[in-house]
């Protein structure tokens, strides 16, 4: 059932029970739908007028509808007590501790998504929304010691695989909702309020992305147009030695016609991403575009993304709050 | 409420009289206990409890609630149901939160 | 055929028609208060302070009063109809309709203060919540005061052709008034004193 | 038709037709009104589909005369694509499908059905209507307010709602005078069957469509007032300035917004839910009722079960106040809360699935004739399936986090509501046609209607269930062609927009069949489908007044194919010996 139903990659550590739990009772709906079905097909068929010209007043005697319908109780219930209601109370009481997980609070706005890690010293800094300008739209008050360190970034969200993830969410105009769909998440980010969410990666972003790679026959004339929305998944080097096209770049016509003279056929190519932050919450005519990168990196390729950030920030701090 | 004899209207019209003094009283009361500067708790409490004196004054003798028929209670009944769940069920909702 | 039930009450429910219709027009608009006053509670709740005596608590009670009194002058109005004294009844209900005019007054020199310094809807959930509501409650006297009038006035011809019917209408429009005063008994300690 | 029309000649036009207090006239005029709308909504949706099969393509033919500011050069804004779909829903609940299935229905076969002379208040009936029609010509006003419509959608959830453009504040007058009509209504509904049961009808021999309208009036009456008073807050919000519903610290595009704060944007999705859910329900079941008398007739036996169907409604009614929340699962709920509505949530699938069943059993040894009416009423019953079971998921907080706000959830609601409700109401038009006109709607059209719209609403909606498995957002203006984890389900957009104008080409027939049968149409007997409710006892179409004698009831509401009586039906009003 689970492939019959077609969810997207699940790259988190609670998504296979959410899966299971969907297919569990697409099992039951599906049972139903085609008992019922049958039923009701046959019924039409031996009870047509031409078949029974006359109509029995008192119609089914049994009881065993009711017994059925006491099952389809039943197997609610306990899809609702046995694994509802603890996968539920696992998602919002059993936070992991905060020493073992990255947390990062994410602030929505109107259309996109501001990232916020506390830095080294692991608070986050102040922020006010007297501060906020289009350079800083967390509003963050970079004389505040705490805030030295911190890092902001703009729909780019970074965190390490294999480590359980705890995400801070608000926002600051309408109501916008962070929904993770190869995480398993989703959670309103409300003005106002802040709610906290969490979930562990298991699968960096790569990873995910090799396994929606799909093969593309090279033609001269008519290869699948979809390649060319695709990005390559390693180098592609010619004979004379010379890069035809990065891993991670897209392709094209030329790179098509260039990998044929390399006397290349077939290529494995990828979705441009595939760990996406997409907003399901309607907040307004750029509701559509409100998409965030969500990267699972391994832990070298996220320490190195940090490090870089904290190379960028900026020296004076003072002189950045302007 | 089937009133046919001009002599029942009378002794009714007595407990009007009546209800209006308590009703009056009443209200002196609870405007003297807000000024006593009660704690928050005891003074809503106390405050809700005579409000809900008035109105059951109100709703038992001037709209002839008590003598009513059941049909009618039944409705009221449903709907101060609902008129609970549309207040106690939000208060919950919001006090029962991830944090 | 005739539409049944107008005037005399139905054996096996023991109501005529608008009697019935009125108390479910009272049950929604229970409901409408309702959400209000849950709106009141939740928002009261969550705020950080609340005001505290800012209104003039004795304009209001002595508001509370006038709509009591109109209450008893509403049954008292209806009590006389059921005892045939038809000039007594008008006496009642012009007293009723007064009354409730009296309360829009006070109301009226209460909102203008508020109004001159500056205490409008804008300026905290306290005061839009207490003109959201004390505002609807206004309205619903005004909806009675134009009700209560025409059976004052015009409305009243009806007791000379259908005595009974037109009694009934005085009840219903009864059973409304005392609503609203009601509901104003709830409002008064939630807005005012607490 | 022959018998005395009463005093009906005294009325002038005016009185007779346009201010009209006869409950069939009125029912007339709330059918078309809302057919109108229904229609209206539809033609909003065809529009949006051409943006969703081919985002930012220019929409051919019309797509000019939306304006510069709407679709500059056909090219439909993301903008505009909000006000559609917040319109469309808006439209399709509260304008098409509610006046159509209580307004239209209700008013004309209650009073029939309990035999009664109109409804309890007929002055109040007309004034429903028309605070209704206002209601809905202040929505349709509303495009042409600068900024155009509503495009916080139908949910209208704030603060966006409350920083959205005026035609948001039409909306919530609009909803004002929707929600009035609909209190108006319901008091009169539930008075009428209350007080003008004809003697012999005890509650237990009512249709039980009767039965339907009746719970229907109850949610009516109780769950919209708290929308009205948040309507009256989110109004305070927008023109006084207040914050009911705008927390402290909002800023907006860069901009801190000047409002005093302090107010919650969930109280609003509290009390929009406490009406909403039960709105649902208030669409389902008077479609459930037509269900219902259709199949007896058509099946010539009693309806299997009706005692558990009239608790099942009863319950159904009563649970449907206490799930509202299992809309606000992704809100932020603790444990607690989140395991109540989804308890209550799973406990009311329990009385569909009871009518449902007594539905299915009653075609049990039934002699099945397939009339237009019976086919729309048969389909009802596995796409209100289909729609009530993928309720399930989206019932359970845990499987909801991935359906949530997806597509999904537009999958389900669908059927439930286009294949279920407007099926069923296509039905009770092919059904009570004939007591309305004294004429009979054309089969061979009605075939056509049903086989096409049958396929064409399959076709709009399974699809959906894929793209919210795939985890594609609703409401997007591109359908989601931004996002890698749409791609695979891309492709589906354009066939579903096919699905859906292909489906406007087969209500052609429909629209065709309803005025050409309305003047030339086969003229049929008072009692054509020989059903036993007591609709039928009077003549086609009823006078004013209704009955020609007052009809008195003896039995039950569905007594078909009595062994040892010769003809296949006995009326509830014929009495015992006959
Ligand atoms: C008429 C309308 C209608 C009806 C009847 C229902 C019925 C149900 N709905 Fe639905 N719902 C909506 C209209 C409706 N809904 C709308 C409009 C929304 C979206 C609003 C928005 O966000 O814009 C929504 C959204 C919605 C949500 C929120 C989803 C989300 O936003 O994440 C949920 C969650 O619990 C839900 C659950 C249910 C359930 C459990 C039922 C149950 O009552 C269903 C019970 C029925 C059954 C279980 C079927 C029984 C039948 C059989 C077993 C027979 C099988 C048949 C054959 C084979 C022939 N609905
Ligand atoms: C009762 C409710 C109802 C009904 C019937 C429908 C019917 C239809 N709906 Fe809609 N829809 C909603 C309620 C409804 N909808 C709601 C609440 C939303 C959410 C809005 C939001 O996001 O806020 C929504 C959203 C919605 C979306 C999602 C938009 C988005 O998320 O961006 C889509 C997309 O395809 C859609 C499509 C359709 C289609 C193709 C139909 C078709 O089935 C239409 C069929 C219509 C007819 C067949 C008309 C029949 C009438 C006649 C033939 C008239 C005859 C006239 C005379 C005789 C005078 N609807
Ligand atoms: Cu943010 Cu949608
Ligand atoms: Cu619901």
């Amino acid at each position: 059932m689970k492939e019959l139903l077609h969810l997207p990659l699940d790259g988190s550590a609670h998504g296979l029970a959410i899966d299971n739990m969907l297919a569990a009772i697409h099992w039951l709906m599906l049972i139903l739908f085609l008992g019922w079905g049958a039923f009701f097909i046959y019924t039409l068929i031996r009870f047509r007028k031409k078949k029974n010209p006359v109509a029995n007043y008192a119609g089914v005697k049994s009881h065993l509808s009711s017994y059925l319908e006491i099952a389809v109780a039943v197997f609610e219930a306990v899809l609702l007590i046995g694994f509802a209601v603890p996968l539920w109370a696992k998602r919002v009481n059993e936070f992991p501790a905060e020493k073992d997980a990255t947390i990062v609070r994410v602030v929505a706005e109107q259309y996109s998504w501001n990232i916020h890690y506390p830095g080294a010293d692991g608070i986050f800094g102040r922020t006010s929304i007297s501060l906020i300008t289009d350079d800083n739209p967390l509003g963050l008050d970079r004389t505040d010691p705490n805030a030295k360190d911190d890092i902001a970034t703009v729909n780019q969200m970074h965190v390490p695989v294999n480590k359980p993830v705890i995400v801070r969410l608000s926002s600051k105009d309408v109501i916008h909702s962070f929904g993770v769909p190869t995480m398993r998440v989703k959670q309103d980010a409300i003005p106002g309020q802040v709610i906290p969410l969490w979930f562990t990666p298991t699968l960096t972003t790569d990873q995910l992305v090799a396994e929606m790679a799909e093969q593309f026959q090279l033609k001269p004339e008519g290869t699948s147009p979809k390649l060319f929305e695709y990005i390559a998944l390693k180098d592609f080097i010619a004979k004379d030695s010379t890069v035809v096209l990065k891993k991670g770049d897209v392709f094209s016509q030329d790179v098509v016609k260039s990998l044929l003279d390399a006397g290349v056929t077939q290529v494995l190519a990828a979705p441009n991403v595939t760990t996406e932050i997409a907003c399901a919450q309607l907040c307004g005519l750029g509701h559509y575009r409100m998409r965030g990168y969500l990267s699972v990196d391994t832990k070298e390729a996220y320490d190195a993304w940090m490090a870089d950030q904290v190379s960028q920030l900026p020296q004076d701090p003072v002189a950045a709050v302007k | 409420m089937e009133l046919t004899h001009a002599e029942d209207v009378k002794k009714h019209v007595r407990v009007y009289v009546t209800v209006f003094v308590a009703l009056l009283a009443l209200t002196i009361v609870t405007v003297t206990i807000s000024y006593l500067n009660l704690s928050v708790v005891p003074a809503i409490i106390v405050a809700l409890i005579i409000a809900s004196i008035k109105g059951s004054l109100v709703a038992s003798y001037f709209m002839h609630l008590i003598s009513e028929k059941k049909l009618i209670f039944a409705a009221l009944i449903l709907t101060v149901v609902f008129f609970l769940a549309l207040i106690f069920i939000p208060l919950l909702a919001m006090s029962d939160r991830i944090h | 055929m005739e539409i049944p039930y107008t005037i005399k009450a139905r054996p096996d429910t023991g109501l005529f028609n608008a009697k019935l219709g009125i108390w479910l027009f009272l049950a929604s608009e229970v409901m409408l208060f309702g959400a209000l006053f849950s709106s009141y509670i939740l928002l009261r709740i969550g705020s950080v302070e609340w005001p505290h005596h800012v209104l003039d608590v004795p304009l209001a009670t002595v508001n509370t009063a006038v709509l009591i009194t109109s209450s008893i002058t509403m049954v008292m109005s209806w009590a006389s109809l059921m005892m045939k004294d038809f000039k007594k009844y008008r006496l009642y209900m012009g007293a009723t309709v007064l009354l409730g005019f009296g309360f829009l007054i006070i109301k009226y020199f209460e909102y203008t203060h508020h109004f001159h310094s500056g205490e409008l809807p804008s300026h905290s959930t306290f005061f839009a919540i207490y003109f959201t509501m004390t505002g609807l409650h206004g309205l619903h006297v005004i909806g009675g005061m134009i009700v209560n009038s025409y059976f004052w006035g015009p409305g009243s011809k009806m007791w000379k052709t259908e005595p009974e019917r037109f009694t009934n209408r005085i009840e219903v429009a009864g059973l409304y008034w005392h609503f609203v005063d009601l509901v104003w008994i709830f409002l008064f300690p939630v807005l005012y004193l607490l | 038709m022959e018998g005395n029309h009463s005093h009906d000649h005294d009325l002038g036009f005016w009185r007779k037709y346009i201010f009209s207090q006869d409950h069939k006239v009125i029912g007339i005029q709330y059918g078309f009104t809302s057919l109108l709308f229904l229609l209206f909504g539809f033609g909003l949706m065809i529009v949006m589909r051409w943006q969703l099969a081919y985002p930012g393509q220019p929409i051919p033919f019309i797509g000019t005369w939306f304006g510069e500011d709407r679709a500059p050069e056909g090219i439909m804004l993301p903008e505009f694509y909000n006000q559609l779909g917040a319109m469309h829903g808006t439209i399709m609940v509260f304008l098409g499908v509610v006046p159509l299935a209580v307004g239209a229905f209700g008013n004309y076969i209650v009073p029939l059905q309990i035999g009664a002379p109109d409804m309890a208040f007929p002055k109040l009936n007309m004034s429903s209507y028309w605070v209704y029609f206002v209601g809905g010509v202040t929505m349709l006003a509303s495009f042409l307010m600068p900024g155009g419509a509503a495009n916080s959608g139908w949910t209208s959830y704030p603060p966006l709602s409350v920083i959205a453009t005026t035609g948001q504040t039409f909306w919530l007058i609009g909803m004002v005078f929707l929600i009035t009509s609909s209190l108006l209504g319901s008091v009169n509904f539930i008075v009428t069957i209350i007080q003008l049961r004809a003697k012999g009808l005890t509650f237990m021999r009512l249709p039980f469509f009767v039965w339907a309208q009746f719970v229907t009036s109850f949610l009516l009456l109780l769950a919209f007032p708290p929308l009205e008073a948040a309507g009256v807050l989110q109004l305070m919000d927008r023109l006084a300035g207040s914050s009911f519903f705008m927390p402290s610290g909002l800023v907006v595009t860069g901009q801190a917004l000047n409002v005093s704060g302090g107010g919650s944007p969930l109280l609003w999705q509290h009390l929009f839910w406490f009406l909403a859910h039960p709105e649902v329900y208030v669409l389902i079941l008077p479609a459930m009722g037509i269900v219902g008398e259709i199949i007896a007739n058509n099946t010539r036996k009693p309806l299997w079960g009706y005692k558990s169907m009239v608790y099942a409604v009863i319950f159904l009614g009563f649970m449907s106040f206490i799930v509202w929340a299992h809309h606000m699962f992704m809100t932020g709920m603790g444990t607690i809360i989140s395991t109540f509505f989804q308890t209550t949530t799973m406990i009311i699938s329990i009385p569909s699935i009871v009518i449902l069943t007594a539905l299915f059993i009653s075609l049990w040894g039934g002699s099945i004739r397939f009339t237009t009416p019976m086919l729309f009423a048969l389909a009802f019953l596995p796409m209100f399936g289909i729609g009530g079971l993928t309720g399930l998921p989206l019932g359970l907080s845990a499987t909801d986090i991935p359906l949530h706000d997806t597509y999904y959830v537009i999958g389900h609601f669908h059927y439930v509501v286009a294949p279920g409700t407007i099926f069923a109401l296509f039905a009770g038009i092919y059904y009570w046609f004939p007591k309305m006109t004294g004429r009979k709607m054309n089969e061979v059209l009605g075939r056509i209607h049903f086989f096409g719209s049958l396929v064409c609403m399959n076709a709009i909606f399974m699809p959906m269930f894929i793209v919210g498995l795939a985890g594609v957002s609703r409401r997007l203006w591109d359908g989601g062609a931004q996002y890698a984890h749409a791609q695979p389900v891309l492709h589906w957009n354009e066939f579903m927009s096919m699905g859906a104008w292909t489906l406007g080409i087969f209500q052609i027939p429909f629209i065709m069949n309803i005025f050409w049968s309305i003047w030339k149409g086969k003229k049929v007997e008072e009692n054509h489908w020989e059903a036993t409710t007591l609709e039928w006892a009077a003549p086609s179409p009823p006078p004013h007044g209704n009955f020609l004698t007052t009809p008195e009831v003896y039995r039950a509401p569905y007594e078909y194919s009595v062994p040892g009586h010769k003809k296949d039906f006995i009326p509830q009003n014929q009495p015992m010996e006959a």
